[in-house]
């Protein structure tokens, strides 16, 4: 897949579930690759429950504004980031959503939705706490931006070295689930 | 056989496990289920230790347990 | 003097590096959202840059202790977001009593009382017009990323040594959250500082009670403002800063500071596509407020739209500037796209009035 | 199971239509049970208006139906609760509610004003040992060697002081006729503590002085532990503050 | 209702006999030159008629503790000066996100920081032109003689309630602490005031956490700041108050507010003696400004003299609403006749001024 | 008599330039002396700075010749003095100097925040019971039945509260290593008070922790007695507030 | 002697000398007979020994500012408020000098000066507070202004039934020393 | 014979008494005249009581009062 000019993410869920994470990764990723990135988070839960939502933004143009009211794409982790995304991806765009949680899906023609049970997916690994790393995977390998070198720099960097196994793990079961699937 | 039954509102629940560890017989246990919320919540699994005493009730911070009793029947 | 180094870097984090870049040896803040992550970074790097950190149990304090640490001659810093900042009022007018020279970092966050904990740019009218009570008025500048929070702060420090006053660093929580590129590096501002003589306990010799008698009690009025008026005057003279994109050959210019001021340019950037010849005036200072500066930008244009998170506040100043004589109007916080607290306002609106007004 | 009625469950008083708002393993919501309890077993909810001050207990009067409030500024609640009773007389009950960061760091000047100014007022106060609202920073409550983002190599005493002992201060107070310290991390523990508040509440009834409760909490993302692991978390938190009653006076003359 | 009598009384105690007047229940608030008459008279007096007397430990507490008061749906007050409202600021913003009504007094003492005892204007700004943080605006309005503090109190609480608003009442300290004639009545204001649905506790059937859910948390962005904003458009359009004086044929007008409104009005009948034409522009609401009265009283004067007791505050107001079409100048405290704390602004150098201006 | 010597006399600290500017009667005066002999004995004060609250006392470091200082604001000395004493290190002494309205009404949180701190500090506590500066009105520590301009029939206890005993509530805070009450009403609290003061400027010197010396104080004017019935006064208020050193402890760790 | 339509009075001293009690005499008794009374205390020294000054103004007219910067009549109490008053008396004006304290006094023919012994005369009473009411007595006898009555009345309202007694009594005092004196 | 000299600084002195009261000798008392301020101060009565024990030093709130003793004329 040829490399974006500008790449423009939206990820939501609720606190405790990595949202921002996964925004974090993406943006210091990228942050190696291109001239000008943005990261923001429109909203952080203060207690775990609460909603998170974070954009990311790269481009090797000056970014005007760093926060986004739409995107080409988007990640949903739960119900209440769902309702909200769905009505903020580009004509064209991508939805990622978590299929374990989000089960009452609108269909639409006007960007792909696809389905992902990162939770599931989670348990499967024995590490609830990986829905996010496992998104991860997923959205790299589907969208193609940036390189996995440059995503597992971040997440190392990020985590210790004994979370950055488990993580790359997540990472890789995400990635095997959406070629898997014929998502990429 | 079981005499008090122990719901767990599912929907409430956070799978923080303090009824797990503070139910003085051991009658709970997280379970393989989660809720839309992502929280795995836990069940029953010796309903017949169960002494009714509460604990888990009292205890649990999102108001997600009720523990039940027979109702004696009276005049009968 | 700091090591230069690039970096994903968020604009809290960036008031951090600054900071220590400019030389701060001292942080003391109470936590609040959206700015805790200054604290944070205070607490784990400012210790290894030879500073002190202390976390205290009170803005009230943060600022009454701040006081007692630059009364020593050396530079220090406090972070809060706007309730905090209320209660640095009489802290912060002290300090311009005794002409301390010291930075504050008021991180915006929405609306009165306790609001809501994003971002807003509530605090325009409290922090630009009065130090507090008394009637001063700190020098105030507004970053719209985190490279020009990086590099306001040292201005701040900078400014705070060379007119001995208080300067206000006035972020909103957009431009604190966000991260982006960012080069650390420490800036060289080419200016000799005058040296801290005022200051308490530096030298072995003893200067008595220096500090008080210099401009604190009794209060002496004749001594007092007529050195403030002189510094105001120097400052509005020499430090005004702002930042002109496209005004050319604009025939609306957008006012607008802080994070809104890019938000407007994305405006822009889609208005100009549609030929709509739009330009934008931002104060970096907001105070001294480019009041010339904007006039001149203003000259040419049929209509001037004033951009803020809030309910009109830079308004009047622009209004006081351009004398009647461009036809003005405000969009603004009732603009956001949801009402609850992850509202915001985004680049469309502005697009949408842009198209409305008739030049 | 034929016929059956219920032997343990949500306290009359608890408002159904909310869905706690606190971390997995966070104790707020077993002590709002236990405040609603003890509302219940006192019969004075209808009388009473709850202050609470900013922190994650600042929504408190949602939960309990019936029971009016208002969310004062972060470490006002006790002089909004004066003013509040100053109002309403005797007949009614001013409580407040409130975190170690709201109540002995910014909040120290109020609680010790009121206290000391014999207001006829009844604290319930959270000890969480930390901030939990704003991410976990240290507390003036907080443990050696905590280590938060404000003491990311552990809280140093040396620096940041001893964890204070608000029951143990407020003794000092001649107008503080009653202190207590409980916790709600084991059965025994939740119905000494239910016992406390039901003591607190009825002598702020009689207008005996003012009444203070403070309850040792869990916050498991502050401290870092698994949300299971919050019921040893206060265990450890009760080896730097000691559970019991402190001080049980009559009104002072 | 009170009984109606003339004495001989301060400013300060009119302010306690206003608010008597007014059916206020409580005064809060802790001691503080030039007002510790107001407490003193609120200690005395207020319980025989009714109401609630509290000494606070601090001023922080006394604001916070009026709005706990007055949550409940009754009248109530505190006073203060500079350090103190400088103090109140965060629950002065809170008051304003509860929309809820209250009468407070900030008698203006000199400069910033702990500052001089003695009168001064050094507040307009602070006071005026925002809340605290957030950028709420209360209702300010200044007094210039014992009369005017006794029934401006009784406006404040008035318009209080019927905005459900914060009202703030700022004389000087000569006008709080000068004596004068004056006549104690309860105002009818001839308006029927909104019900206070919202109070907590006031009825024997509950509400649930009313003021709570109606204003405060989450903090709802689209249901406050239209609201806020409807109510300031009222306010702006209905509750405009100035006094004029010989404008009528005036080559030169001179803005003043409080008290050195009075001792520019002795200025004006020696220069009037001199035959200079001179006139007199007073704003009692300082907010909402009187811009169109003013800009109406200066349409046939030659030029405009602004005169205050500090650095030239309400000099910018008079600038932005006159728009450049007169020529302004400013008198202020550095005309004092002496530099320290006893020194004040007297007739003279505004005599000497007005004989300056060439008109 | 032929050529004689001082036998007692001003300390050499005092600045002579000075007219003390306190009422006839007024102990202040006698405090600073008492507070010069300690300095001058413990030959700190080329290494001190004197952190003054507003009150009578603010400008108390004019007095004492080659004492640096900052008068704080209402309340705030303790956060301040913190200021100066972390950017000075641990050779300089920072000493506070409070009256009642300022460090007990007004200032409760600062200190009480310093001292939870453990803040290597010393505060001097001005007790007067009254707030002198403003005209005499009731403070936290003034005594039932005290007649002043905002307890005009006399501080009714149940809606002003009792008086607050600081010595005694500070050695609540671990952090205090030292908590004392004296007077200057005779001769012998005179030097009571100033051994007090050189013990206290001693672990201060050491950094041990923070330590608290209350001396009380007659107000004429406040109290409406005349200025020789201010050693009376004195005796008055020891009836309520016992003199003692209440804690003198090592460094906590 | 007629009655003036505007009096003004500055009086000085230092706090505890009852400058302010002084002032507050004269403008309780003014507004009993004028419909314009302004009485102004330019600064209350808090502690006693400090400065302390006050302004009477009482007029048939609206008085437009209740302060002075200079006066037809002024009392010095001690030697700070003589320096500050000798330059703020009005041509033909007259100055009250407290005599016991002020010694050095500057000649002047612009205005009378007029010596009283107050702190003397109230040792020999044995009333060493009274000293300001036996000025206050020489001052209404010197000026005429109002009426012995109006002043006792609110020198009675102001003070107890005791201590109104001996107030009135050195208020004698003074009105007899400026009569034997001629300075009537 | 009088030991020790007392000596009273009345321009300082506010006539407060208090070395009056303060003196266990009783050696002092308020004299009949008065300073600039206006205050009376205190002088010596019983000279020949005095010991010398500084209390009226030390208490007088305004620096006032110094206490002399003859000097030791050492070697003779
Ligand atoms: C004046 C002010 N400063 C800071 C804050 C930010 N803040 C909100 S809650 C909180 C502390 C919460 O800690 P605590 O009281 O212990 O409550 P918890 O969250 O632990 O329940 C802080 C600092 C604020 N809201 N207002
Ligand atoms: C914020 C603020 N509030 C009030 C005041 C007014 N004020 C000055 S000193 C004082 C109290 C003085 O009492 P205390 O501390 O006991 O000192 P004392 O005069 O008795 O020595 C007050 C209330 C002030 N300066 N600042
Ligand atoms: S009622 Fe008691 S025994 Fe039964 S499950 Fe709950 S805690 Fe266990
Ligand atoms: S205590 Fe409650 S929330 Fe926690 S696991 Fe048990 S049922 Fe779920
Ligand atoms: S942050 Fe801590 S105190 Fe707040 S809800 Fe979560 S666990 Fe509870
Ligand atoms: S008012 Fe009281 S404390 Fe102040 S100087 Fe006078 S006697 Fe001393
Ligand atoms: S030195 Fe002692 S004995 Fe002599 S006068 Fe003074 S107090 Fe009295
Ligand atoms: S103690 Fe001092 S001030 Fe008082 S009377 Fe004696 S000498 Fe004078
Ligand atoms: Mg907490
Ligand atoms: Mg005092």
């Amino acid at each position: 897949m040829s490399e974006e000019k500008r790449h423009e993410l939206i990820v939501g869920g609720t606190g405790g579930q990595g949202v921002i994470t996964i925004a974090y990764a993406i943006a210091a990723a990228a942050s190696e690759k291109y001239k000008y990135v943005t990261r923001f988070p429109i909203y952080m839960a203060t207690q775990r429950g609460g909603p998170a939502l974070a954009t990311v933004i790269f481009s090797d143009e000056e970014i005007p504004a760093p926060i986004l009211s739409s995107s080409d794409n988007a990640i949903a982790m739960e119900s209440g980031a769902y309702n909200r995304l769905k009505k903020e991806v580009n004509p064209g765009g991508r939805l990622l959503v978590n299929s374990s949680i989000v089960t009452k899906l609108t269909e639409t023609d006007e960007y792909k939705t696809l389905r992902i049970p990162v939770t599931d997916l989670a348990q499967e690994m024995g590490k609830p706490q990986m829905a996010n790393m496992i998104m991860l995977g997923a959205y790299r390998e589907i969208s193609g931006v940036l390189t996995e070198e440059l995503v597992f720099k971040a997440m190392e960097k990020d985590s210790g070295e004994d979370r950055f196994a488990v993580a790359k793990e997540a990472f890789e079961k995400g990635k095997a689930y959406a070629v898997n699937n014929g998502m990429v | 056989m079981a005499v008090y039954e122990v719901v767990i509102d599912d929907k409430r629940c956070k799978g923080c496990g303090i009824c797990v560890i503070s139910c003085p017989k051991d009658c709970l246990e997280i379970s393989s289920n989660f809720n839309q919320a992502g929280y795995y919540y836990p069940a029953m699994v010796k309903a017949e230790d169960c002494t009714g005493c509460g604990a888990c009730v009292k205890l649990c911070p999102d108001f997600a347990v009720t523990v039940y009793e027979p109702l004696e029947e009276t005049g009968s | 003097m700091i090591e230069e180094k690039r970096m994903l870097c968020t604009g809290n984090d960036a008031i951090g590096w600054g900071a220590v870049a400019a030389g701060c040896e001292f942080f003391c803040g109470y936590p609040i959202t959206p700015q805790n992550e200054i604290p944070a970074w205070f607490a784990k790097n400012l210790p290894e840059h030879g500073g002190t950190f202390v976390q205290v149990e009170s803005e009230i304090s943060s600022i009454n202790m701040l006081l007692g640490f630059v009364a020593t001659g050396k530079r220090g810093i406090t972070t809060t977001s706007s309730p905090g900042y209320s209660l640095m009022q009489e802290g912060i007018s002290c300090m311009h009593a005794m002409q301390l020279p010291a930075v504050v970092v008021d991180v915006q966050r929405g609306g009165p009382g306790s609001g809501s904990i994003a971002t807003a740019q509530t605090d325009y009218n409290f922090a630009v017009k009065s130090a507090g009570h008394g009637g001063c008025k700190s020098i105030v500048l507004a970053p719209s990323s985190p490279q020009e929070c990086h590099d306001l702060v040292q201005l701040a420090f900078h400014l705070a040594d060379k007119y001995r006053i208080l300067c206000v660093v006035l972020p909103d929580a957009i431009v604190g959250q966000s991260a982006e590129m960012m080069t650390v590096k420490t800036i060289d501002f080419e200016e000799e500082l005058p040296k801290k003589t005022w200051a308490i306990a530096t030298s072995g010799e003893k200067k008595g009670a220096r500090l008080v008698l210099d401009s604190f009690m009794p209060f002496n009025y004749a001594s007092y403002f007529p050195i403030i008026k002189r510094k105001t005057d120097q400052i509005e003279q020499n430090e005004i800063r702002y930042e002109e994109k496209m005004t050319q050959d604009a025939d609306i210019l957008i006012a607008s500071w802080g994070s809104t001021a890019r938000t407007s340019l994305e405006a822009i950037a889609k208005a100009r596509a549609e030929g709509l010849k739009v330009g934008l005036f931002r104060p970096i200072t907001l105070y001294p407020f480019p009041k010339e500066a904007l006039q001149k930008a203003a000259s040419n244009v049929k209509h001037v739209l004033v951009v803020e998170d809030n309910q009109g506040q830079m308004l009047q100043d622009v209004e006081w500037a351009l004398e009647g004589k461009k036809p003005i109007s405000f969009l603004g916080i009732d603009k956001r796209d949801q009402p609850g607290g992850m509202g915001l306002l985004y680049p469309k609106p502005i697009i949408e009035e842009l198209r409305r007004i008739e030049i | 199971m034929t016929d059956k009625k219920v032997r343990h469950g949500n306290p009359a008083l608890f408002n159904a239509m909310m869905q706690p708002h606190f971390c997995p393993g966070c104790h707020y919501g077993t002590i709002l049970r236990c405040f609603a309890e003890a509302l219940e077993e006192t019969g004075v909810v209808q009388d009473s208006v709850l202050v609470t001050g900013i922190g994650c207990s600042m929504v408190s009067m949602h939960y309990i139906k019936g029971l009016e409030g208002v969310v004062a500024l972060h470490g006002r609640a006790p002089a909004v609760a004066t003013g509040v009773k100053r109002s309403l007389g005797k007949d009614k009950l001013v409580i407040t509610m409130q975190g170690d960061g709201d109540l002995s760091a910014i909040g120290m000047g109020e609680i010790m004003g009121a206290a000391n100014r014999f207001e006829k007022l009844m604290t319930i106060f959270l000890n969480n040992a930390n901030f939990g609202t704003t991410g976990g920073q240290a507390a003036p409550t907080s443990l050696p060697g905590q280590v938060t983002p404000t003491t990311p190599l552990g809280k140093d005493t040396d620096v940041a002081g001893f964890p204070i002992h608000m029951a143990e201060l407020m003794t000092n107070v001649k107008g503080v006729v009653y202190s207590f310290r409980g916790a709600v991390n084991t059965h025994k523990r939740y119905n000494q503590t239910r016992k406390a508040l039901v003591t607190a509440i009825l002598k702020n009834k009689e207008n005996a002085g003012y009444s203070f409760v403070e309850i040792l909490s869990a916050c498991p993302p502050g401290h870092h532990v698994k949300p299971k692991d919050s019921l040893a978390l206060v265990d450890k938190l009760i080896g730097e503050f000691p559970l019991g009653e402190f001080k049980n006076t009559d009104r002072p003359a």
